[in-house]
């Protein structure tokens, strides 16, 4: 395996640990509609990859194609060494990838507590034959589970909702509960599909805590979707900037911020 | 709100409790007589008339001659809609009312009410229709299938078409087309027609109709158009029947080979052919029309007096004197079981011997009213049906009229197979009860 | 793990034209195969008798695809109801097959009552028109914005209310259609071809014009008035629809009034051919495999599903129906969408759905 | 004052995950287990019993059934009849073949049966959803119904075409069968039943609960969270399945004891058990025990209770009644109450957990 980590822009890298994932010329097209045109970039192990762009630049579906939700026509996806024309959502999270959504995902009827529990699916072990019997193994293993969910619910503070349905609950706060599954997963890589957005100062600052506690607590990698540039620039240790679908930009914030190609495309933009 | 939420709880707690006991609270001098009926759902145009002619009888008799030698017949119906589940519920209720006699009027209620019976010691009264093998009143004491089974039906269908044709032996290479309910009702003459021809060498066609298609039988008739078939025996029910009747005058098949059993020959089944249903048959035992005495009795004490919720034209069609005829089986039931017993209020057990001994000879049916209009049967106590005759009725535009002279079912060619076939049933059944009742002389 | 970079070689496999193609190839060639060692003649039968059969007696198959085409027609109607409801209002309208049952069974009632044949359709209209005020202001209104599921579960409700209710006005039992007092055609049109006689009933063809006629007029509808236009952007979003002031209750009545008539028209239609009663209900559940052909908002989809049902499980109770003892009308409809349906989730004329999150 | 959780700490998870977590709850079911255990036995009559509680409890069971499938996971099935029928079919097969084996076991071996034909009939549900889903179990339902009646080996050659239920016994005592007593086939029924929502229960607390309800409410969330839609699905098309394949089983053997399958196994009943999911609740299982003691004996209620309270109701006019009330109820609960008689349920305990003072 090639582990020379591609360096698309030029620009030197902040060395933070070997590649753990990269997209390779991805090409993604809805009938005649070209959603991503021909995108590379690549996530390290342990760092804070934002990527950004306005409206419509193709970043959702960026993150759909890591995680194997949608099929891109053309490229590949490199995950921990493995090189896959067709990622499946299952695979994915198999392997480690946890993500949340732009539009709150959550299991609506389900209880805070169940929502995070189902992040620990994967996990759990014990068949079918255990779990109707609820006893022993099954009961064992349930409690252990719950352990770990309990530290996780204890880590976001949302004790006080453990056992409400999430439906009900203020958007904040969903997105909180959609972290904290995404955590349960304890993936390698997480994604997070503007996890600020619709928030008010208050509420990003502690989501930007929980950021980085979870990047440097479980040195887990981070790739984040946002809008708030001043988040992005204090956050994320590399920014990749798509634009109609194709990259743009590359780099650290610092170099981020000075392209030219990006002050035209987006951050000229009164926002 | 919460006022009306207890209001609600107290209502359902009392309907609950009125349920759990249902207590059988009837004078002394009476009998109680429990009959499945069926006033609603898409087989209500058959279970009307039969529920009023059942109905009218018995009010009929309690009018005229104040009950039976003085006992009120009690009269009581539980609406099943045709849904064995609501049978079941009625079997039950029935029990605990402790009625004298079972009328189960399903094919799916009596085969769920045989093996019960047999246990709760309630005779079953399934008049024509049921479970052919329960005919063999040695294994099945408690069951009676008069005046015939629906296998008599079909072997008087092959003798039918017999004498259409001039003989029984130029029925060799003719086509019998059998157009069924795609249910064991509909699926019942298919083992005597199976033997019947192969012995005369002409040719069973089937043409089954699903429940939910009783209404869509385009296909099955283009099937029927493909394979011409010489004579049609239909097995039908409910909305299934005007159906084939129109379906049949559609693809011209000519009426006069279409022979219904007869619970295809209600009066609606074939109005609904409108002219082109002129000479639709089908087999009957019991004449339409009011002239039989008891039917002008049923006019001037039940139906004039506005005792009766039956219009006075419907008085008289087909299915309403099959229910009148049921009626009577139940009344000189109780009769003849007073004759046995001497007592004069009997119960379930009493009743079964006097089904079992009952003997409608011509003239007993003369005495009651009913001479000449309905067949005479004697049930014995092997033989629970008595097979007896019946005619091809045929439905002239109006009403139905007797076409043919009554006729004797293949008594040797349908008794094997019941025996058989009880013998298998009680064999499967396991530890089915063996008969302990004696046996009762006919009187 | 070496990393040989594939160039996507030209997959001919990929083309979904040449896949079918051997697929089809394949099939042929095993049947054949199997024809040729078959013993007991079970591929014969189901493989080349019918068709054999089909040749031979050609009147015999003209007729069977009119008799498919003519249930085609009315399983259509019933799915026209279905689709006008659902492009108006979203709501699966599981009741169209019982307002079908009570149209008829109000129009033959009141004739029954003896109300002269042409007012007792006039009623029965306000009736239908009643209803759907009612269900509009009982059910749909207070429901409006709940989850699709629970509307169409709320049409249940609607169903068996309906069932009590008919039954406890008009009674069970099968009725007889008016169809001589509403100056319907009797009888039948015989011609003779293909060496054989194919029997066209005047009320069918009746039926088959009634309907085009119907769906042409329900095509103007939507397309050239300003309540039509409405609909569809009604259809398209309801929010939006709010916006410009189009107003959602009446949008309701109208389409709900709409199905009201087709139902009337489809029980006047199917109450010829064979009678009124409450087994028409089950009949209508016919229209559903029809709408998964189609496509629940598409009105020439409903008619071209409504068509190869018909005709599709006609051809299969009379040709391969046999083999198995007949009966399997019954379910051979259900099958025949379901098989469409793995290859087209979305049905013939359904849009592709992409997922988005 | 009755109804208090306060004071009622948990110390462990194992304390907190139990299905009844609160002590008035635990009592509360072990009074009703006294009731169906001894009073109703002991003080029921006849008719009840056989009419009133057997119907309820093979009712509740299919309702748990099609609770699993369309309250958890959200897949909505028109087809519960003729899984009821497979299990029922799968019964009178295997009670033929192993006479000595205990009809017990029997019967909740034949539910696998029918899991295994739901599985069949499931497959379509990873490509067609909603409706359409709702229109493939159609096929299920029709084409199993006519298997029923066309298969003459699924009931033994009986010349009557249905299954006539054999005499089995345990310890000498007939559970199925005309000698058996209504009693006897209640307890049965009632250990039936209390075993299988147990373990219903535990499954839908469990791991594979949350996988449905995820799937439920947002599959495409599930599938990234490692769910395997396919399994999640075939596993509640499966569970689903074997419950309706005991409850039909139950019907056969121990209510109707035996009778025309084919009409028993309609689509009629399928409708009916979907309506006590609704009234019931989706996606609870206590709800399924209300919807079904609702649908099933509101309708003898009406038929025997108000004759029996004096009320003149004619059987065609109770007939009518209850179709029209089924269908208001229909209605009103899903404009009053989406979530069915349980939330009410819930609602109520709310109320008595603060009385008397609601503030």
């Amino acid at each position: 395996m090639n582990a020379e980590p591609m360096n698309v822009t030029g620009t030197p890298l902040r060395d933070k640990g070997e590649v753990l994932l990269s997209v390779e010329n991805i090409s993604l097209r809805f009938g005649g509609v070209k959603a991503i045109t021909d995108v590379s970039f690549d996530i390290r192990k342990g760092e804070i990859r934002a990527i950004i762009g306005p409206n419509g630049a193709g970043k959702t579906s960026m993150l759909n194609c890591i995680n194997g939700f949608y099929q891109p026509q053309e490229g590949r996806v490199v995950f921990k060494g493995e090189r896959r024309a067709k990622m499946r959502p299952h695979r994915a999270a198999a392997g480690g990838i946890a993500r949340t959504f732009q539009n709150v995902a959550l299991f609506k009827g389900m209880s805070t507590l169940d929502n995070i529990m189902t992040g620990r699916t994967l996990k759990m072990k014990r068949g079918f034959f255990w779990q109707a019997l609820r006893h022993g193994p099954a009961l064992h293993e349930e409690i252990e589970h719950r352990r770990v969910v309990e530290d996780i619910i204890d880590f976001l503070q949302i004790e006080h909702i453990r056992k409400l349905p999430v439906g009900k609950l203020p958007y904040g706060l969903q997105k909180r509960v959609e972290l904290g599954r995404a955590l349960a997963m304890e993936p390698e890589l997480l994604l997070l599909d503007e996890p600020m957005a619709g928030m008010n100062l208050e509420e990003k600052e502690d989501m930007c805590r929980f950021i980085l506690d979870v990047n440097n607590q479980f040195g887990t990698t981070i790739a984040l979707i946002e809008h708030d540039m001043g988040v992005v620039m204090d956050l994320s240790d590399r920014v990749v900037v798509l634009e109609y679908g194709r990259k743009i930009a590359d780099g650290t914030p610092d170099e981020v911020k000075r392209d030219q190609k990006v002050i035209d495309a987006y951050l000229g933009v009164a926002h | 709100m919460k006022t009306s939420k207890l209001m609600k709880a107290a209502g359902l707690g009392a309907l609950l409790a009125a349920t759990a006991i249902v207590a059988p609270g009837y004078a002394q001098d009476s009998v109680y007589f429990a009959n499945n009926a069926y006033r609603t759902g898409p087989f209500s145009g058959s279970g009307i008339p039969i529920g009023d002619g059942m109905r009218d009888y018995i009010t009929m008799i309690n009018e005229r001659d104040g009950g039976v030698n003085g006992v009120k017949v009690i009269y009581e119906e539980c609406e099943t809609g045709y849904d064995t589940k609501k049978s079941i519920e009625c079997y039950e209720q029935a029990k605990a009312k402790n009625t004298i006699v079972y009328s189960p009027w399903s094919t799916g209620a009596t085969l769920a009410a045989i093996p019960r019976a047999h246990v709760d010691k309630i005779p079953i009264l399934s008049m024509a229709y049921g479970l052919s093998a329960s005919a063999d009143g040695t294994n099945f004491p408690w069951v009676f299938i008069p005046p015939f089974t629906y296998w008599d039906g079909a072997s008087v269908m092959v003798k039918h078409m017999a004498a259409e044709l001039g003989g029984l032996d130029k029925l060799k290479g003719k086509k019998l087309g059998l157009i069924h309910l795609d249910a064991p009702f509909g699926k019942e003459p298919i083992p005597v027609l199976e033997n019947l021809a192969k012995k005369y060498g002409f040719e069973l066609k089937l043409y089954p109709v699903a429940a939910a298609d009783m209404q869509n039988q385009g296909s099955l008739w283009l099937s029927i158009r493909r394979d011409r078939p010489d004579f049609l025996y239909n097995q039908g029910w409910g909305a299934m029947n005007p159906t084939a009747v129109k379906e049949a005058a559609k693809n011209n098949f000519p009426m006069n080979k279409f022979v219904g059993v007869w619970w295809a020959g209600g009066d609606d089944d074939a109005r609904a052919g409108g002219e082109q249903a002129k000479g639709y048959s089908s087999l009957s035992w019991t004449l339409a029309g009011t002239e039989a005495p008891a039917m002008q009795d049923i006019l001037k004490f039940v139906v004039d007096k506005g005792k009766s919720t039956t219009p006075k034209e419907k008085v008289g069609e087909a299915l309403y004197n099959r229910g009148v005829y049921n009626a009577m089986l139940v009344v000189e039931g109780v009769r003849n079981a007073q004759k046995l017993t001497g007592k004069k209020v009997i119960d379930a057990q009493d009743m079964r011997r006097g089904l079992e001994s009952l003997n409608l000879t011509e003239a007993r049916l003369k005495e009651i009213g009913l001479g000449g209009f309905v067949t005479p049967t004697t049930i014995s106590c092997t033989d629970h049906s008595g097979h007896s005759k019946m005619f091809v009725s045929e439905w002239d535009g109006t009403k139905w009229t007797k076409k043919a002279d009554w006729v004797e079912p293949m008594k040797d060619e349908v008794r094997p197979l019941i025996e058989s076939n009880a013998k298998d049933y009680v064999e499967k059944a396991g530890n089915w009860p063996k008969r302990s009742e004696s046996c009762e002389k006919s009187s | 793990m070496s990393d040989i970079a594939t160039r996507p070689a030209p997959n001919l496999l990929a083309s979904p034209l040449v896949k079918f193609g051997l697929l089809l190839a394949a099939i042929v060639v095993a049947l054949a195969a199997g024809i040729w060692l078959d013993s007991s003649n079970t591929l014969y039968a189901i493989f080349v008798d019918p068709f054999r059969q089909m040749a031979q007696a050609p009147d015999l198959l003209v007729q069977t695809i009119w008799e498919g085409l003519v249930s085609g027609v009315l399983y259509a109607l019933i799915a026209l109801g279905f689709v006008l409801i659902f492009k108006a209002s979203g709501v699966f309208n599981f009741a169209q097959g019982i307002m079908v049952v009570f149209a008829a069974l109000t129009l033959v009632g009141l004739y029954e009552k003896g109300v002269p044949a042409f007012l007792a359709v006039i009623i029965t209209l306000g009736v239908m028109f009643a209803l759907a005020v009612a269900i509009e202001r009982v059910v749909l209104r207070p429901l409006v914005n709940q989850p699709d599921i629970i509307l169409f579960m709320a049409t249940f409700g609607i169903t068996y209310f309906l069932i009590g209710f008919g039954e406890a006005l008009f009674g069970g039992n099968p009725k007889q259609m008016i169809a001589d007092q509403l100056y319907l055609p009797k009888g039948a049109i015989d011609l003779q071809i293909l060496g054989g006689l194919v029997s066209l009933q005047k009320i069918d063809i009746a039926a088959a014009v009634i309907a085009s006629l119907m769906i042409a007029a329900l095509a103007a509808f939507f397309q050239y008035t300003r309540i039509g236009r409405a609909l569809r952007a009604v259809a398209d979003s309801h929010k939006a629809a709010l916006s410009v002031g189009i107003s959602l209750n009446q949008i309701w009545v109208i389409v709900w009034f709409t199905a009201g008539i087709v139902a009337l028209i489809t029980g006047i239609m199917w109450g010829a051919r064979s009678d009124v009663s409450f087994a028409l209900e089950i009949v209508a559940l016919k229209a559903l495999p029809v709408l998964i052909l189609g496509g629940f908002t598409s009105i020439p989809g409903a008619i071209v599903g409504g068509l190869i049902i018909g005709i599709g499980e006609k051809l299969g109770e009379f040709y391969w129906g046999p083999l198995v003892g007949g009966g399997i009308e019954s379910w051979l409809a259900y099958f025949i969408a379901l098989g469409f349906l793995l290859f087209r989730p979305q049905g013939l004329f359904g849009d592709k759905i992409i997922e988005r999150i | 004052m009755l109804y208090r959780e306060a004071g009622q700490y948990k110390s462990t998870y194992a304390a907190d995950m139990g299905v009844f977590p609160l002590r008035e709850d635990r009592i509360g079911i072990a009074v009703i287990l006294a009731i169906a255990l001894v009073a109703i036995p002991f003080f029921g009559s006849d008719f009840f019993i056989a009419s009133v509680m057997i119907p309820f409890l093979v009712f509740s069971l299919a309702a748990i059934g099609l609770n699993i499938l369309t309250g958890y996971t959200g897949l909505i099935s028109l087809g519960t009849a003729a899984f009821m029928g497979v299990g029922a079919y799968s019964c009178y097969k295997l009670t033929t073949l192993f006479p000595g084996v205990n009809i017990i076991v029997l019967i909740l071996l034949s539910g696998l049966f029918s899991a295994g034909i739901g599985v069949l009939f499931g497959l379509p549900s990873l490509r067609i959803k909603g409706f359409y889903l709702a229109v493939a179990t159609l096929a299920a339902q029709f084409f199993l119904q006519w298997a029923f009646v066309r298969v003459p080996w699924l009931f033994n050659y009986n010349a009557s075409g249905a299954i006539e239920v054999p005499q089995r016994t345990l310890f000498d005592i007939p559970l199925t069968g005309a000698s058996a007593t209504p009693e006897t086939r209640y307890f049965v029924c009632l250990g039936l039943v209390v075993v299988l929502t147990w373990f219903a229960s535990n499954l839908v607390h469990g791991k594979l609960g949350r996988s449905w309800m995820a799937v439920r409410d947002m599959d495409i969330a599930a599938e990234l969270m490692g769910i395997k839609l396919l399994n999640a699905k075939l596993m509640a098309f499966a569970v689903s399945s074997y419950f309706a394949g005991v409850a039909g089983a139950m019907m056969i053997f121990l209510w109707y004891g035996g009778g025309e399958a084919a009409d028993v196994f309609s689509i009629r009943l399928s409708f009916s058990i979907l309506f006590m999911v609704i009234i019931g609740g989706l996606g609870s299982l206590i709800g399924s025990f209300f919807g079904a003691a609702f649908l099933s004996v509101l309708p003898t209620a009406l038929k025997f209770g108000l004759p029996a309270l004096g009320v003149p109701i004619g059987g065609a006019a109770a007939e009518h009644v209850t179709f029209m009330l089924v269908g208001a109820l229909i209605i009103t609960f899903l404009i009053v109450e989406p979530h069915g008689l349980a939330r009410l349920w819930q609602i109520g305990k709310q109320k008595l957990r603060t009385w008397p003072f609601p503030y």
